[in-house]
């Protein structure tokens, strides 16, 4: 724990204290615990599996199918990663500074898209974009023969390259969002004010004064961009399926649940791929901040009247709204009207409309047990991570220690497995003895946990660095111990971001599909299990219904919380 | 072993199964049949049945790594891949059916028992589903599919997602040759995840035509009145459904008076009502064996898999 | 109303030949405060800045200050008034309000606002390669310029230099040649000094007046110091919550303040009630007795309380008894050393006044004292306008 | 080696009783900057400050102030040293470091460090419920003791209020009530009142000395601005670079400086540079010819160049001719009215002088005058120690 010398010195050295609060050593076992529920099981699947295995590693990675795959995901996070990168970029910057920023917008904005699962949002893109009868190009067909064109397909085509970057950019550009937004909010408005002064209109301000300032919040940007975007499932079984384009976590995914036996080095193999281009991505992204010349937060009262964006206010405000129409509101819509059909067609016969889906969702016990279990578990995988997540971040940011990176560092890791991977390694090392945890929710819990722990690390780091270290140092000089200093101040203050994040985890963990399908006991169903069910037997309307029932009760828990927890951005010093 | 040599004659196996009053059943036939008959069998005996419905590949692989691990939460496995089921008998972890305990093995037919441990419960007949908006007539032969007209508007369930798909294809390779195959490829036919968005979207006029398909997956459709049919050509296959029973699984009575009530006729008519063949011949609402019927090869189809997927192209 | 506001400055610029300067009539900007009250952070503000003057805004915070400078660079939009920059009108009724990046100013922030990401040569050179891109000079003539300011500015050598490596002094010096490298004829500041030392402050305020008269710019300088304005200044405009309270040179604020709060403002003001006009016409009635005043003070309504207010700087204090007008005897109740004088605060009956002198150990708590003002030093003012 | 220092502190509190106040020797903290360059923030500081009184830390933007603080506070582990707080020694060699939390002191942040989440009375209360829960008082005596404190600070309707709901005078009075309410002896301030208005900052300052007195704890005291310090302070010590230039009380410094630093740093000082030590005893040779001194100066190494320091407020100057010693004629280059006197600067052949004079319209820049300064006030100062 000692803090690392700064200078030698000849004299006797006083003491350091030494002792050992139970809240350092809490912290530190969580740390240790957390770790271990990494390494052990995700080194005993890549070790034991791959470690005798070299010679076929080589061969899958060499493979010309890995390469091929390999470069449609390159292909679909570049093109989509950097498409998001833009609309997030353009919405943060029109929300957080600027006259169009709607107040109710600005604060639900970042997770609207997420309300609704990518695998129910995907295949509502399909509702609205396949070429015949997607219900977007049959009313745009109607239109245009009213006008005199006549057309028999398309003019979209949700299955192709386009379509494909098109619904990776939406589902990605949230994270962008978050990133670049909480960047933009602490970069002192100053800066684009002199811009102003100086002559620049607000689009060249933008481009040569705030990007270039905004580089640490870009490139964390960029990484979650990465991390995620190569993690991505749902959104290229649905559509890149169909699109002819596989992509590498599909090829994962498939790779274990297709065959019996499953192909585990294949997996493992592919994972590696990923694992490796999410810490070089990682590393570049060090070695940029590290460089830095940035601006850093500005001083007191960096209070900047908005950029007037004069007759740019209308067109701007349609943009975000188009964003949540077509991240939300619309496939939320394709999948609402189809969970009322009987069988999804475009030609839609308002007479015919059922609740019969709902009926027989209703009667499904294990769709019925699904939820429960599901909002159980979300409630619980959002409130540990978030906790832990920010008991770490604590614990990094208090003491900078080598140790402390390494916790960091190691915590980031789940996020380049694709998760059915990091399921199957949690079966192998949790199922049997001498934990015995199979089919429990316990293991269920667990491993969420290590799944959403890189998102959470992310929303309790930048939540610990709006704290000034003087708040803690009140409480210290106040006479408080860690455990005080820990839950009376530190905790309060973060809770606005921290919120923001439980929700996020909260969502994500509802609507997770792909370890739930490996560790989802008999007694313990979730949600994501019938989501596959119903996408691989069943029908697509019973599935709108199921997405549907999801995104309601997740968005009012959310929204309730959000609403019960505060507003973001109060925590500050006075 | 557990407490299954405990036990003798049949009253006393209702009596300890109703004792142990659930049974756990890892299962890949699809939802609806499975429901019916689950709940059929707790009418019957006041036992409830605890599904874990999931892909074959998946509820294979989730079995074999629990009992890697030394458990057995899956009193009843049912999948397709009857060569899993003798490696998992090499394991020792299926159980041999006891004759003196199971009432209705005695009337089971014998090409459906194999290795006097697993035994056929459901065969799902393949077939091409189309819309009869748009294609009038019903295809009469397979290679009706290589008709200009219905270029690029079949789907096909991707066959490197299920080994049945492969055993069919294998099959129509053997009928009309390689040609055949190269020449759906030329007639562009996409490529979808599995049989379920190939039907949807025949059903919302996307496609003409798709096939595989299952009655269990168009039987739905038609019921919500969408303008989908399946015919069945000749020649085909389905894809047939094993149960085996556990060794040292919690339920071991459960499991065995399950197993007893999916050979008995009552048993045979919910599982396969409108939906599958059964091994019991024409029972009240089972379908009959389409013409032409073989039954599937996957130990075969899983050699030929990859060559099938390059012919189709893709 | 609108109508006849702009009838009225129409009025008032076709009268006189059209102003240089800044010009600013009837500047109104209200501000919805979070908890949904509605601040007037800029209160109805006429004001005239002359070309060339170096011209301060003083007030404590929160009074508008930053809002009327935000509201001439073209960084707020202001509800109602006029602004005309060396006879261009800017903002004002009926007229199309020009933008900030078209107004003829340049602005020092704060802290500056330099950008980390460019060097300095890069920063000054910013805002000579803005606006539509055949107005801008060519590359050389861009450099010529910038080499030719980071000179005035004693910048020289450090073009090349990244910000961070710059000390504060130096990157003062840099903003202020941004502000001024496209050769605009008004440069805003908004309390460029706040940040520093008192010592460096010293030292660069010297220097930016020594510039400001050299460069010949028009500065409008915000701040809530009176020292640094009064140094500054050749026009000073002290400001309380949004309004305007009075503008003159730093000599006329201090020694003929108009109203209570400006003579409090601004230095240590002795107030003593005024209770009765007094029989002699330089003369008024206080609770200690009449005081003899230079100067009857500006008018107003006749029931607005008045005070005789005078520096605490222009009082004697002594041990020995004296006599005459304008002398009391009173007791010593503190005295505080403050370095160039010592702070004596004495009670005379009810009332105590503050008394600025050479340190003097015999004056300590306790002893009584005789003190007066010179009647020169006195001035009434309201209590309010 | 660790034996050898502890018997020298030990032998050290033997010698004399235990100190009461707050005792630091050989203090060093060094920093490694991220250049890689070593500070030492806090160089061998060796300081007592006496139980109740106020102790200023006066000294120019990173001089170490804050880091000598937050030694005390226990927020940074200095490299060497020792600290007794009130007979407790807290830091040094051989002695096991005592947490902040464990340690006799409240603190003061720079911007208070209030924690918004809480109410005013729970930020308050907050010292009362830290430690072992045995130690801790009943609800209702922490409850007593929080409205007492906020009784003394004047904020009893206050206690339910959040803290952004009171002003900056308010928020200072929370901070030190919190500082003060678990009674410790010594109370830090970390430049508390630097980010406050000029005018509120005097009435804040007057108030908390007088709070100071009444509940006599012995304050710390960090500041960079000299006007503060002299009102405050009972004893101001000067720093520069990790050093301690001087200490003593405000007049010791400013009318003693101990060398040229301190007396640039404290008041505005011409420094006259020493050529000759003079032929009389207090008397030395300038360039601007012999001036006569009353204090000859520390000792000090004979190379090292001093300087005759004098305050620009003990200098006259008039128009009409005058004679005598300490007395030049010269020519006004520039006057600054700065309201309760005049800078004058006067060129005397190549020396300048800055004189601080009553406002004379007379007094123009380039008009011939005559200036001269008192010898009492003329002291010899050092280069540097
Ligand atoms: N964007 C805004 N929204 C709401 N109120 C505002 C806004 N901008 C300014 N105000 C309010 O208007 C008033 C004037 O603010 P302004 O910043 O002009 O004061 P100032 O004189 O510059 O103060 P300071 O010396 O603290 O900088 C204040 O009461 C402030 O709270
Ligand atoms: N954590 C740190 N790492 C590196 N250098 C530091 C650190 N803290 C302080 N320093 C350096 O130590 C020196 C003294 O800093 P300190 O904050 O004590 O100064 P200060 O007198 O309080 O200044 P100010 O008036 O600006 O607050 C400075 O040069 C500073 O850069
Ligand atoms: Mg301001
Ligand atoms: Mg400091």
């Amino acid at each position: 724990m000692q803090r690392p010398e700064t200078v030698p010195l000849g004299a006797a050295r006083p003491q350091r204290a030494t002792r050992f609060s139970s809240f350092t050593l809490v912290s530190w076992v969580a740390a240790a615990v957390v770790v271990a529920f990494i390494v052990y099981p995700v080194g005993r699947a890549f070790i034991g599996e791959l470690g005798m295995e070299l010679p076929a590693v080589v061969e899958v990675l060499t493979s010309s199918r890995t390469l091929e795959v390999l470069r449609n995901a390159v292909v679909a996070v570049a093109a989509g990663g950097a498409l998001a990168f833009l609309i997030g970029a353009v919405l943060a910057w029109i929300n957080v500074r600027t006259d169009a920023r709607m107040g109710w917008a600005a604060e639900a904005l970042p997770l609207m898209p997420l309300f609704v699962p990518a695998i129910a949002g995907s295949i509502g893109w399909v509702f609205l974009a396949t070429p015949e009868a997607g219900f977007l190009n049959y009313w745009l067909r109607k239109l245009l023969a009213l006008v005199g064109v006549h057309l028999q397909t398309g003019p979209l085509d949700i299955f192709t390259w386009p379509g494909l970057v098109f619904v990776y950019a939406l589902y990605l550009t949230p994270y962008a969002y978050l990133a670049i937004s909480s960047g933009l909010q602490s970069l002192d408005p100053a800066l684009e004010e002199a811009a102003q002064v100086s002559g620049c209109g607000p689009v060249q301000t933008l481009f040569r004064v705030t990007l270039p300032n905004l580089k640490p919040a870009l490139g964390a940007a960029v990484l979650q961009l990465i991390t995620i975007g190569f993690a991505l499932f749902s959104v290229p079984v649905v559509i890149g399926t169909s699109a002819q384009i596989e992509v590498l976590p599909v090829s994962i995914v498939h790779a274990v649940t297709r065959k019996y036996p499953p192909d585990l080095i294949t997996a493992l193999s592919m994972s590696l791929v990923l694992i490796t281009i999410v810490v070089v991505a990682w590393l570049v992204e060090r070695r940029i901040v590290a460089k830095g010349r940035f601006a850093r937060i500005g001083g007191r009262g960096a209070r900047a009247a908005l950029v007037t964006m004069g007759r740019w206010k209308l067109p701007a405000r349609l943009f975000v709204l188009g964003y949540l129409g077509a991240t939300s509101v619309l496939p939320f819509l394709a999948l609402l009207l189809v969970s009322f059909q009987g069988f999804w067609t475009p030609q839609v016969d308002f007479g015919a409309l059922t609740g019969d889906n709902y009926v027989d969702l209703w009667n499904r016990l294990s769709v019925r047990r699904g939820i429960t279990n599901s909002l159980l578990l979300a409630l619980m995988t959002a409130t540990i991570t978030t906790l832990l997540s920010a008991l770490l971040a604590y614990l990094s940011y208090r003491r900078r220690s080598f140790l402390g990176r390494v916790v960091d560092g190691v915590i980031k890791v789940p996020a380049a497995i694709s998760h059915i991977v990091v399921g199957i390694a949690f079966l192998v090392a949790f199922a049997g003895p001498p934990f015995r945890w199979n089919g429990t929710l316990l293991l269920l819990v667990t491993t969420y946990v290590v799944i959403f722990l890189p998102q959470a690390s992310f929303y309790a780091n930048s939540a610990i660095q709006q704290i000034g270290p003087e708040m803690r140092e009140a409480a210290e000089v106040s006479g408080a111990r860690d455990w005080r200093v820990f839950l009376r101040v530190i905790l309060p203050l973060m809770a606005p971001s921290l919120v923001a994040g439980w929700s996020l985890l909260f969502i994500l963990s509802a609507g997770e599909i792909n370890a739930s399908a490996m560790l989802a006991g008999p007694g313990s169903p979730v949600v994501g299990q019938a989501i596959l069910d119903l996408w691989t037997s069943g029908t697509f309307p019973l599935l709108a219904a199921l997405s549907v029932v999801i995104t309601a009760v997740s968005t009012t828990v959310v929204l309730t919380v959000l609403a019960l927890g505060g507003r973001p951005n109060s925590g500050n010093a006075p | 072993g557990g407490g299954s040599s405990a036990d003798s004659e049949g009253g006393d196996l209702v009596e300890a199964a109703q004792k142990e009053g659930i049974v756990t059943w890892y299962v890949s036939i699809p939802d609806e049949p499975v429901q019916a008959v689950a709940n059929a069998f707790e009418q019957e005996y006041g036992i409830a049945v605890e599904v874990v419905r999931m892909g074959s590949p998946v509820v294979a692989q989730r079995y074999s790594t629990e009992r890697d691990a030394g458990q057995a939460v899956g009193d009843l496995v049912t999948i397709p891949e009857a060569h899993v089921l003798d490696e998992y008998i090499e394991k020792g972890w299926l159980r041999t059916l006891p004759a003196d305990q199971l009432e209705n093995l005695d009337e089971w037919p014998e090409e459906a028992l194999h290795k006097d441990t697993y035994f056929l419960v459901n065969s799902q007949p393949i077939g091409v589903a189309y819309n009869t908006d748009k294609l009038s007539e019903a295809p009469q032969d397979w290679e009706d599919l290589l008709d200009p007209k219905l270029k690029g508007e079949i789907d096909m369930a991707d066959p490197m997602s299920f080994l049945s798909w492969a055993a069919f294809l294998s099959i129509l390779k053997e009928e009309y040759g390689e040609e055949f195959l190269e020449g759906l490829a030329d007639n562009d036919i996409k490529k979808v995840d599995s049989a379920i968005p190939g039907t949807q979207q025949v059903a919302a006029g996307e496609s003409i035509a798709t096939f595989p398909s299952l009655p269990s997956v168009v039987n739905p459709l038609k019921e919500s009145g969408a303008p989908v049919e399946l015919v069945y050509l000749s020649p085909t296959t389905g894809v047939e459904q094993y149960t085996a029973v556990s060794e040292g699984s919690p339920h071991p009575n459960a499991a065995l008076l399950f197993a007893d009530f999916l050979m008995s006729e009552k048993g045979q008519i919910a599982l396969n009502e409108g939906f599958g063949i059964s091994p019991l011949g024409d029972l009240a609402g089972t379908l009959p064996k389409p013409e032409g019927y073989v039954a599937p090869d996957l130990a075969t189809a899983r050699e030929e898999q990859e060559q099938l997927n390059a012919l189709l192209g893709f | 109303m609108t109508v006849t506001t702009h009838a009225t400055s129409a009025q008032s610029s076709a009268e006189g030949q059209p102003r240089t300067g800044v010009d600013i009539v009837g500047l109104r900007k209200r501000f919805r405060a979070p908890d949904g009250t509605i601040v007037a952070a800029v209160d109805d503000v006429t004001l005239h800045m002359p070309k060339g003057d170096f011209c301060v805004l003083l007030g404590p915070s929160g009074c508008g200050k930053t809002t009327l400078l935000r509201c001439l660079a073209g960084l707020e939009h202001p509800d109602e008034g006029s602004i005309t920059i060396d006879g261009q009108p800017v903002f004002g009724p009926g007229i199309r309000t020009v933008e900030p990046q078209d107004r003829p100013v340049g602005m020092v922030f704060q802290n500056y606002a330099l950008w980390p990401n460019m060097t300095v040569a890069d920063n000054v050179a910013f805002p000579l390669t803005t606006g539509p891109r055949k107005n801008r000079l060519p590359k050389e003539q861009i450099r010529a310029r910038v080499d030719e300011v980071l000179k005035i500015m004693g910048l020289s050598s450090h073009g090349s230099r990244a910000i961070g490596q710059l000390s504060g002094g130096q990157q003062q010096r840099v903003a202020l040649a941004r502000a001024i490298v496209a050769g605009t004829d008004v440069v805003l500041f908004d309390e460029p000094l706040s940040n520093i030392d008192a010592k460096v402050r010293e030292i660069l305020r010297r220097e930016l007046r020594a510039m400001q008269q050299d460069l010949g710019f028009t500065a409008v300088y915000v701040t809530h110091d009176q020292a640094e304005a009064m140094e500054l200044a050749d026009q000073i405009t002290v400001m309380r919550a949004g309004k305007v309270m009075q503008t003159g040179s730093a000599r006329d604020i201090y020694e003929r303040p108009r109203n209570r709060y400006v003579a409090e403002f601004i230095g240590t003001a002795n107030l003593i009630p005024v209770t009765s006009t007094g029989s002699e016409a330089h003369q008024v009635g206080t609770p200690i007795g009449p005081i003899r005043i230079a100067d009857p003070g500006p008018d107003g309504p006749a029931d607005t309380p008045r005070f005789v207010a005078s520096r605490a700087h222009r009082w004697w204090i002594d041990t020995a008894e004296r006599s005459g007008e304008n002398v009391w005897s009173g007791e010593i109740t503190n005295a505080v050393f403050a370095g160039s004088y010592t702070e004596y605060v004495v009670q005379l009956g009810e009332t105590s006044v503050r008394v600025w002198a050479d340190d003097n150990p015999e004056l300590a708590p306790g002893r009584k004292v005789w003190v007066g003002v010179d009647p020169a030093a006195c001035v009434v003012v309201l209590d309010h306008d």
